[in-house]
């Protein structure tokens, strides 16, 4: 609809500085979103220490450790599709940020042009590009992390799919904008969360929201003591920097995701406050929560946070 | 014409080194699977990383030196190394050590089963997932080590039995602390089983896993805590009594159906067991004041009569025994170390592993406890 | 260009015949690779004038007449039951994707070949099967229908019958589901003559104007002769229950005549299934059905409802099955019946909507043409990405000395990048990863779903494509990446494919992503003026417009600024090379150099890991494969052992008793005509 | 472009990550080091499962010469700036095990060590010691083992070929596809 | 089952004399004189089996003992009951020059490891054990088993200086030589020796 505000009938010269003018803003919001992820890990580490009796690195040791990542000197690669697949696992995640309602945050409106289907298919870009470097990789521990993280996918799916589509069926928009808009930015009443059909769509979807992280019980694609960490097997210095970042722009993503559909994120500041009391929510489960076997926590996601989000779903519409 | 519908078996099994670098491996060791995608279809142990020839270096040292030089063969316990060795030079000797040595070495093998123990909770913490327990277990393990430091002057090889007693008495205050530490342990205990007993995640990856009857066990030469998960009280310390484990009296704890939950039941329990045995010990001590040593010998070098004598004693592992060969001279004619590994991981880790997920793997072998230097010695 | 004004419908097959006739005629030469090059260029060539001439109608391009004035071609059995056949929109739409298959099928086919191989019978047959399939497109009546159809079952069970890769009985299974769906066809029509008492003519568009008329009248045997007329048609489009034969056809040919048979075959199926889904539609919603399978469940006949529901839980179980296969030539087959299925669902959804709201008649039901056009989109997604995937497989094939089985492929893309690259982008295609073709045409089908409030359905449809996810990463780590199965020694005489084969695989590549990249345009440019005949025809039926393509170009893309997404997505990709230029520096390590938990590597070991991975998760969803229909069949097929035995002695595998049973038909059908 | 920043010496110094792969006895006061108790943590050291992602690996005491060929295959498998660290008197010249057929008395003949840690086997304390001395080393750059390795191949793999008797080369050129 | 009925029972059976040193503790010997190699190791297979009958349920170990001046092989079988309790070692002699000798593993499971152990650090032979002839512990080892009296591992060291530190090891102190002038415990009477 408004495509045409920015490459507006001035003449050249400003149309170019208006370009150059976006592609800044959309950098400073990238970075922005990547730096509060990495907080967010930071705050992980900090918090799981503090429950484990001891000290815990300090709240920027993230930063400190992507820096020291990216400053490696010869990380190994087998092919340049290797490199391929790193960049475009890094690609996805970032892609996906700008269809976010966070970027108000530097002005940007590209997320009204967001909608649901475009937001769960290229939240699929990420990982499919760190299974490819995975593959790639060529060593039989990657190919069985990725297995795990792809079957791990197909479980938390199901859920969350039917928590987001409850949603959609009682605002009747797949528009991130319209949803965000049906509901208030800081009344709780006014949020999904509470109202009575979707509650029950809210909690399918938010233990899905779970995996969707890949946080404790369901994060059996890095689970270190069975499969020596999985995918990152094969990643050395600046391929596993650059799997850092994209872990935390898709925490920022996915969770912001959550807080638009059920917690009423309107504008970047209330969402990030939504996204910081998401994760303190998730982190706590992950600290004392032991891992389920992949099969076990398949059959678990399909069983119960499944059965409750499809009741929400078919109370929506129906009732 | 099989109709191809979900292929579950792929008959084309891909060679998985579980090698001696991987984190779910205790210690150096190493298997090699042969895996269909995530179910293990044959296992095969590759010993050997830790061997240093114990056997051949102790034959060319004296008895005294041999005692520098055995707490090294198995590292999360060495204290039972130390006894045994002693202990069958004593019976070849015909010595007789004083009650009180007898008390004060108790003392020390069941510290050193409770740390053993914490270890292993760590371990099996680690492979389910859930790290806050082994964070907590080696913390609290500390206290313990802090308290051999106390005693023998060292944290980990305390070096502190010879034969014919202990190197020095009790010092002054310690068993206070130790009284002490053991009322801590049993406070942070309860907090351990909030963190596993009831957390449904430990429950369903536990229960039921490579559960083992007696008749198999035994025919596998699985002893020690493994054994007493199946059913059947089995511990030498009842059954064949060494230092003062005939004076005091406790129940031997058993378990039903021999799966790594039982596995875990069965030691944690025996923490508690541990921790009853070494209050005993504390008044038997505390009444008890003959000398700590009895040592027939002068200077570092003695004969020990031609002979020989087999001890083994209940360590947490499993039975862990020396056979000490003498010939009459300064050196051990040769020393045979029958650690319990051998059985566990050689015989039966690579029967009851077929079949398993590779996603327990890792847990099966920590829930037998295998530590692979008294494999290699 | 004088020889252009007499175009007839008959133009495009007869220069298809003669490629084949030249074909035949180049494999008498003795030099083999001679002789190949002649046979492709030879059927290359006609098939690029086929699909140059089809643009041309659809588009309007000066050096082709109108559409309409085509001259028809008609046969006159007798003055009631004449054979006739037309071009018009829908056939132009599919034709275009058939014979466009065809070209890059062809032009590929000497990568796939084995050096033993015989390819005549390939360059033969196939432009025979495209003619067929043209004349099917284009038949106006359904005994003209019948007629192609038969000719097209006869040629595409010639061409299994060759090529035979594995000897697992696939033709004969495709042969046995022909014959059921020949005889069903011919009911079909037999009764439509009894309820029409042989007034009316039999065109598909007529029909679609009778069959409400028929249903008021003789309700019971029209709803007969429309259902047995869907059997063929939902055999030859493997909807369930009539998939079984699907998977073992396709996987058991070899790759190139899967790629044509799964990217261009099958679209007859939907183009069929598009044609009854409106004779359906005529009979579920007048005359004493609409109470019963009319009732509007949800603005949708319930019997369509219920048709979407099955189709929807088809493709979530055939994707959950595409995963779990050890080879990679059943994976992309039932890849494609997913896919399939996810078309017919679409068309239902479409078509469905569209009746719902015409009883309403307040909404101009323009707006859920979504499905329809998602449908005939996403037929031509799957065309493109389904024939780069398998003839990526047909290159591996080839060079693995005729492996299909993930077992012995392996780390073949250190050495062909290029072919690599096409069945790459063929499997984000299958995903439908933002900018490829198969994101486009399923953006539309959710939409239509969603904004039908289908929402369990469009869950079922999410929980699909998730699950083709799993199946895409199989066949990339199974083929191309992972360890070589065969060992390294072998890997270093494995070579890229020729020069010519990269130019196919650039522009296939170009392909999927063109559609993706400007979807808006392409819908149009493919189904340019459907919508002046669809309105024509249903003007004069009275109706209101039945579909306005403006619509679909507001509502289908317009939410979704596609430019917008094509900047967006490559702003971030830059980001991250910006990320990986500014880093550290890398290094580049043999493929014996990996993490194997410190153990150096001995080539004696077996490192490649393409077992059952998904294994977990195949064994929790096992117990619910235990009912499946093909065990049905075959427990019918064990019931009827006399006859399945007497049929199996009756099929002597010569191809003479099959042109008997044929000839018998046509005596039937005379006879019939007298009485 | 990043190399020259200090800053980077002071990250590299401030996040250690240790190769998870215990090779001999010390390795039984390491988890002390990492649990609650000392919670090396907190100076930013991480144990990790692969040689990829790993700077330092510590050659936890005594060396069999089975354990000494995995060793060096996974220290040629880390990126570059890497360091080792030994641990107790047994790599430097056999320690108690000095007569044994089966163990390397030296390892410095075949890997640069960066750091040596007395004890044998050495206290927790002694390992938190060793990483804050590591640590210093590496910030103020002077942690340069790894170039050692890179400069005098030929003498680290002359001395292995040697030991082992054969090349220890991992990969041969068949699987450069 | 009580220790005298097993003394009695085997001394019945095999008609060999079980001698009990300590408590808890029985020893008895495969006669060397008069039988075949067959005839003892049938008797030897026999007496494991009939143990396994009587009440002996674990194999605790199979170990050897280089007997080199009268040039043998002491192979020793250790076998414990839970229910007696007590622990039997069977004693059999090997020649020291070809130590061939028949399995057990088919009676015993625990014996595959232990005969894997004395094959790879005596050189027994136990035939009918396939996997005993794997390399068990040590890797590329190219000397005479490693456990023999007459291998010396510092001798191993020389040949091998890369092994050995890359310089002479500390001089090789006979320790069993030099003790000769040590005072014996007799002579120094007991305690004043023990803080000198």
């Amino acid at each position: 609809m408004n495509t045409a505000t920015v490459v507006g009938t001035a003449s050249m010269g400003a149309k170019f500085l208006g370009a150059l003018v976006l592609t800044l803003k959309v950098l400073i919001y990238l970075f922005l979103m990547v730096m509060i992820g990495l907080f967010l890990m930071g705050i992980y580490r900090k918090f799981t220490a503090r429950v484990q009796y001891r000290v815990g690195p300090p709240i920027w040791q993230p930063y400190i450790d992507v820096i020291k990542l990216l400053s490696k000197k010869d990380a190994a690669t087998k092919n340049w599709v290797f490199d391929l697949g790193v960049i475009m696992g890094l690609g996805g995640p970032l892609a996906l940020l700008l269809f976010l309602p966070l970027d108000t945050i530097v002005g940007l409106n590209f997320h009204t042009k967001g909608d649901l289907i475009l937001i769960l298919y290229l939240a699929v870009v990420g990982p499919l590009g760190f299974a490819l470097a995975a593959s790639v990789g060529a060593s039989p521990w990657g190919a069985i992390g990725v297995g795990r993280a792809l079957s791990m996918m197909l479980g938390y799916e199901l859920p969350f799919i039917l928590g987001l589509l409850a949603v959609v069926a009682k605002d009747g928009t797949l528009l991130l904008q319209k949803v965000s808009a049906a509901q208030s930015m800081w009344n709780p009443a006014g949020w999904h969360y509470f109202q009575w059909p979707l509650i029950l769509a809210a909690i399918g979807a938010h233990i899905a929201l779970q995996g969707v992280m890949s946080e404790k019980p369901f994060d059996q694609a890095i689970a270190p003591h069975e499969i020596a960490s999985g995918i990152m097997v094969e990643f050395g210095g600046k391929y596993l920097g650059m799997m850092l970042l994209m872990k935390a722009a898709s925490l920022m993503a996915e969770l912001g995701l959550f807080a638009v559909f059920f917690l009423g994120g309107t504008t970047a500041w209330d969402t990030i406050v939504k996204i910081f009391a998401l994760f303190i929510i998730a982190i706590s489960f992950d600290a004392v929560l032991g891992r389920f076997r992949p099969d076990q926590a398949f059959t678990v996601l399909w069983k119960w946070p499944t059965i409750i989000a499809l009741l929400g779903l078919l109370l929506t519409v129906f009732a | 014409m099989p109709i191809r519908e979900l292929v579950v078996t792929y008959d084309f099994p891909t060679d998985l080194h579980l090698g001696p670098q991987h984190p779910g491996i205790h210690g150096n060791f190493a298997y090699i699977l042969k895996v269909d995608g995530e179910k293990i279809i044959e296992a095969k142990i590759v010993p050997g990383y830790l061997h240093r020839a114990f056997e051949k270096l102790m034959e060319r040292r004296t008895w005294i030196n041999n005692i520098a030089l055995i707490p090294r063969v198995c590292v999360p316990e060495p204290d039972v190394n130390e006894y045994a060795f002693n202990a069958a030079i004593e019976r070849i000797a015909g010595w007789e050590i004083p009650p009180r040595a007898k008390y004060i070495r108790t003392v020390v093998l069941e510290m050193a089963r409770i740390s053993a123990y914490l270890m292993y909770l760590a371990s099996m913490g680690g492979g389910v997932g859930v790290y806050p327990l082994t964070q907590w277990a080696f913390g609290d393990r500390d206290y313990i080590l802090d308290l051999f430091e106390a005693l023998t002057g060292a944290r980990v090889y305390h070096i502190y039995m010879i034969a014919g007693g202990v190197r020095r008495d009790i010092p002054e205050g310690w068993l206070d602390k130790l009284e002490e530490t053991l009322k801590y342990l049993e406070g942070r205990l309860k907090e351990y089983d909030k963190l596993v007993m009831n957390s449904a995640v430990v429950q369903r990856r536990l229960v039921g896993l490579a559960p083992i009857t007696p008749e198999y066990a035994m025919e596998h030469g699985v002893t020690g805590p493994n054994l007493r998960a199946t059913g059947v009280p089995y511990d030498l310390r009842k059954l064949d009594p060494y230092a003062a484990y005939d004076e005091l009296d406790f129940e031997v704890v058993t378990e039903k159906d021999g799966d790594a939950w039982a596995r875990f039941m069965v030691r944690r329990r025996e923490i508690d067991q541990s921790i009853d045995l070494l209050r005993q010990l504390i008044d038997k001590l505390r009444k008890d004041d003959t000398p700590h040593i009895h040592q027939p010998y002068s200077g570092l070098a003695f004969k020990v009569p031609q002979g020989e004598a087999y001890v083994h004693i209940e360590s947490t592992k499993g039975e862990f025994g020396y056979y000490v060969w003498s010939d009459g001279g300064f050196n051990p004619y040769r020393v045979f170390v029958r650690g319990p590994t051998t059985s566990h991981a050689g015989v039966l880790m690579e029967d009851i592993v077929v079949g398993q997920e590779l996603a327990d793997f890792s847990l099966i072998d920590g829930s037998f406890d295998i530590c692979p230097p008294d494999l290699d010695k | 260009m004088g020889m252009l004004t007499h175009w007839s419908v008959l133009t495009v097959p007869m220069v298809l015949v003669l490629g084949s006739i030249l074909a035949a005629l180049f494999g008498l030469i003795k030099n083999e690779k001679a002789k190949r090059v002649l046979q492709m260029i030879s059927t290359t060539a006609a098939a690029a004038f086929a699909l140059y001439v089809n643009i041309a109608l659809v588009a309007g391009w000066k050096g082709v007449p109108k559409m309409a004035d085509l001259k028809p071609f008609t046969v006159k059995l007798t003055e009631t039951l004449t054979l006739s056949w037309q071009y018009y929109w829908i056939t132009g739409t599919f034709a275009i994707l058939v014979m466009g298959v065809l070209m890059f099928v062809l032009a590929y086919a000497l990568e796939t070949f084995k050096d033993d191989e015989n390819t005549t019978p390939f360059y033969v047959l196939t432009p025979l099967l495209a003619a067929a399939i043209y004349m099917t497109l284009a038949s106006v009546n359904l005994i003209a229908l019948f007629f192609s159809w038969e000719l097209m079952s006869f040629v595409a069970f010639l061409m299994l019958l060759y090529y035979d890769r594995t000897k697992e009985g696939g033709p004969w299974l495709y042969a046995f589901w022909s014959g059921v769906g020949a005889m069903s066809m011919i009911a079909g029509i037999f009764l439509f003559y009894l309820a029409s008492d042989g007034k009316t003519g039999f065109g598909l568009f007529e029909l679609m104007q009778t069959v409400p008329v028929l249903t008021i009248k003789h309700p019971y045997m029209t709803l007969a002769a429309v259902l047995l007329l869907g059997v063929p048609f939902m055999i030859k489009a493997s909807i369930p229950p009539f998939h079984t034969w699907a998977p073992r056809t396709y996987g058991s040919t070899h790759p190139s005549v899967a790629a044509f048979f799964s990217a261009a075959y099958s679209k007859v199926g939907i183009f069929a299934m598009l044609m009854w889904v409106y004779m359906f539609v005529g009979t579920v919603m007048s005359g004493k059905w609409v109470t019963t399978l009319g009732a509007n469940f949800r603005n949708m006949p319930t019997a369509f409802f219920i048709l979407a529901i099955l189709l929807a839980f088809g493709a979530v179980f055939t994707s959950l099955l595409a995963f779990a296969q050890k080879d990679a030539m059943y994976l992309l087959a039932y890849s494609s019946m997913g896919q399939l299925m996810y078309m017919v669902m679409a068309l239902v959804l479409g078509i469905g909507i569209t009746v719902g709201y015409q009883k309403d008649m307040n909404v101009t039901m323009t707006v859920y043409t979504l499905g329809f056009f998602g449908a005939i989109y996403h037929a031509y997604a799957h065309g493109v990405f389904e024939m780069a995937a398998y003839m990526a497989l047909g290159a591996a094939y080839k060079r693995s000395g005729g492996e299909t089985e993930f077992n012995k492929l392996g780390a073949y893309a250190h050495r062909m990048p290029v072919t690599f690259f096409m069945g790459f982008l063929a499997m984000l295609s299958t995903v439908s990863i933002p900018l490829m073709w198969g994101f486009a045409s399923k953006y539309l089908i959710y939409q239509a779903a969603l904004y039908g409030r289908f929402f369990v359905l469009s869950a079922m449809a999410l929980i699909a494509g998730t699950a083709s996810f799993l199946y895409a990463f199989r066949y990339i780590h199974g083929i191309w990446w992972g360890q070589p199965t065969k060992g390294y020694d072998f890997m270093h005489s494995v070579k890229e494919v020729s020069a010519w084969g990269i130019i196919i695989a650039l522009v296939v590549m170009g392909l999927t992503v063109l559609g993706g990249a400007i979807p808006g345009q392409v819908l149009n440019f493919i189904t340019g003026n459907a919508v002046n005949q669809m309105v024509m025809q249903s003007a004069m039926a009275g109706g209101p417009l039945l579909i306005d393509k403006a619509v679909y170009m507001v509502n289908g893309f317009s939410i979704l600024h596609f430019g917008y997404l094509a900047i967006l997505f490559t702003v971030g990709i830059l980001v991250a090379l910006l990320v990986y230029t500014t880093s550290g520096g890398s290094r580049k390590v043999n493929l014996d150099d990996f993490y194997n938990s410190a153990e150096p590597y001995r080539p004696e070991w077996q490192v490649q890991l393409i077992g059952a991975f998904y294994g977990p998760i195949e064994r929790v969803i096992e117990p619910y494969f235990k009912v499946s229909i093909e065990r049905v069949y075959n427990w019918l097929g064990g019931i009827f052992g006399w006859f399945a035995s007497y049929i199996e002695s009756w099929n002597t595998g010569d191809t003479r008793d099959y042109t008997w049973a044929l000839a018998g038909l046509i005596v039937l059908l005379m006879v019939l005509w007298v009485f | 472009m990043v190399e020259w920043l200090k800053l980077v010496d002071k990250a590299r110094s401030r996040s250690i990550w240790m190769l998870m792969y215990c090779t001999g006895c010390g390795a039984m006061e390491l988890p002390p080091a990492m649990t609650s108790r000392f919670d090396m943590e907190r100076f930013g050291i991480m144990p990790m499962a692969t040689p990829r992602q790993a700077d330092v690996i510590l050659v936890t005491g005594y060396v069999t010469k089975k354990t000494l060929k995995r060793i060096i295959y996974a220290y040629e498998q880390m990126p570059a700036p890497k360091w080792v660290v030994s641990h107790g008197s047994c790599p430097i010249n056999g320690g108690v095990y000095w007569d044994s057929h089966a163990t390397v008395n030296r390892l410095d003949l075949f890997l640069p060590v960066d750091l040596y840690v007395a004890g044998c086997m050495p206290r927790a304390e002694a390992n938190m010691k060793m990483f804050t001395e590591l640590m210093d080393m590496i910030a103020k750059g002077e942690a340069r083992g790894w170039e050692e390795y890179v400069k005098n191949r030929d003498y680290y793999k002359e001395n292995q070929r040697k030991l082992f008797g054969y090349d220890l080369v991992f990969t041969d050129g068949r699987s450069a596809l | 089952m009580r220790v005298e009925e097993v003394i009695k029972a085997i001394q019945d059976k095999f008609g060999l004399e079980v001698e009990s040193p300590y408590p808890r503790r029985l020893r008895v010997r495969i006669p060397a004189e008069g039988k075949s190699e067959e005839e003892r190791r049938q008797m030897l297979r026999d007496l494991l089996q009939y143990a396994k009958e009587i009440g002996f349920q674990h194999m605790s170990f199979i170990t050897c003992v280089d007997f080199i001046k009268d040039g043998r092989f002491e192979l020793n079988y250790g076998l414990w009951s839970y229910t007696i309790p007590t622990m039997l070692v069977v004693k059999y002699d090997l020649d020291r020059e070809n130590p061939k000798h028949i399995t057990v593993v088919d009676i015993w499971k625990p014996a595959k490891t232990w005969e894997q152990e004395v094959h790879e650090m005596f050189g027994v032979e136990f035939d009918g054990n396939p996997r005993s002839f794997e390399p068990y512990v040590l890797e590329d080892w190219d000397s005479i088993p490693p456990l023999r009296k007459d291998f010396d591992p510092v001798q191993y060291l020389k040949e091998h200086p890369m092994q050995g530190a890359g310089y002479d090891p500390l001089p090789y102190v006979n320790l069993v030589e030099k003790n000769l002038e040590q005072p014996t415990v007799e002579e120094t009477g007991g305690d004043e020796g023990a803080d000198s």
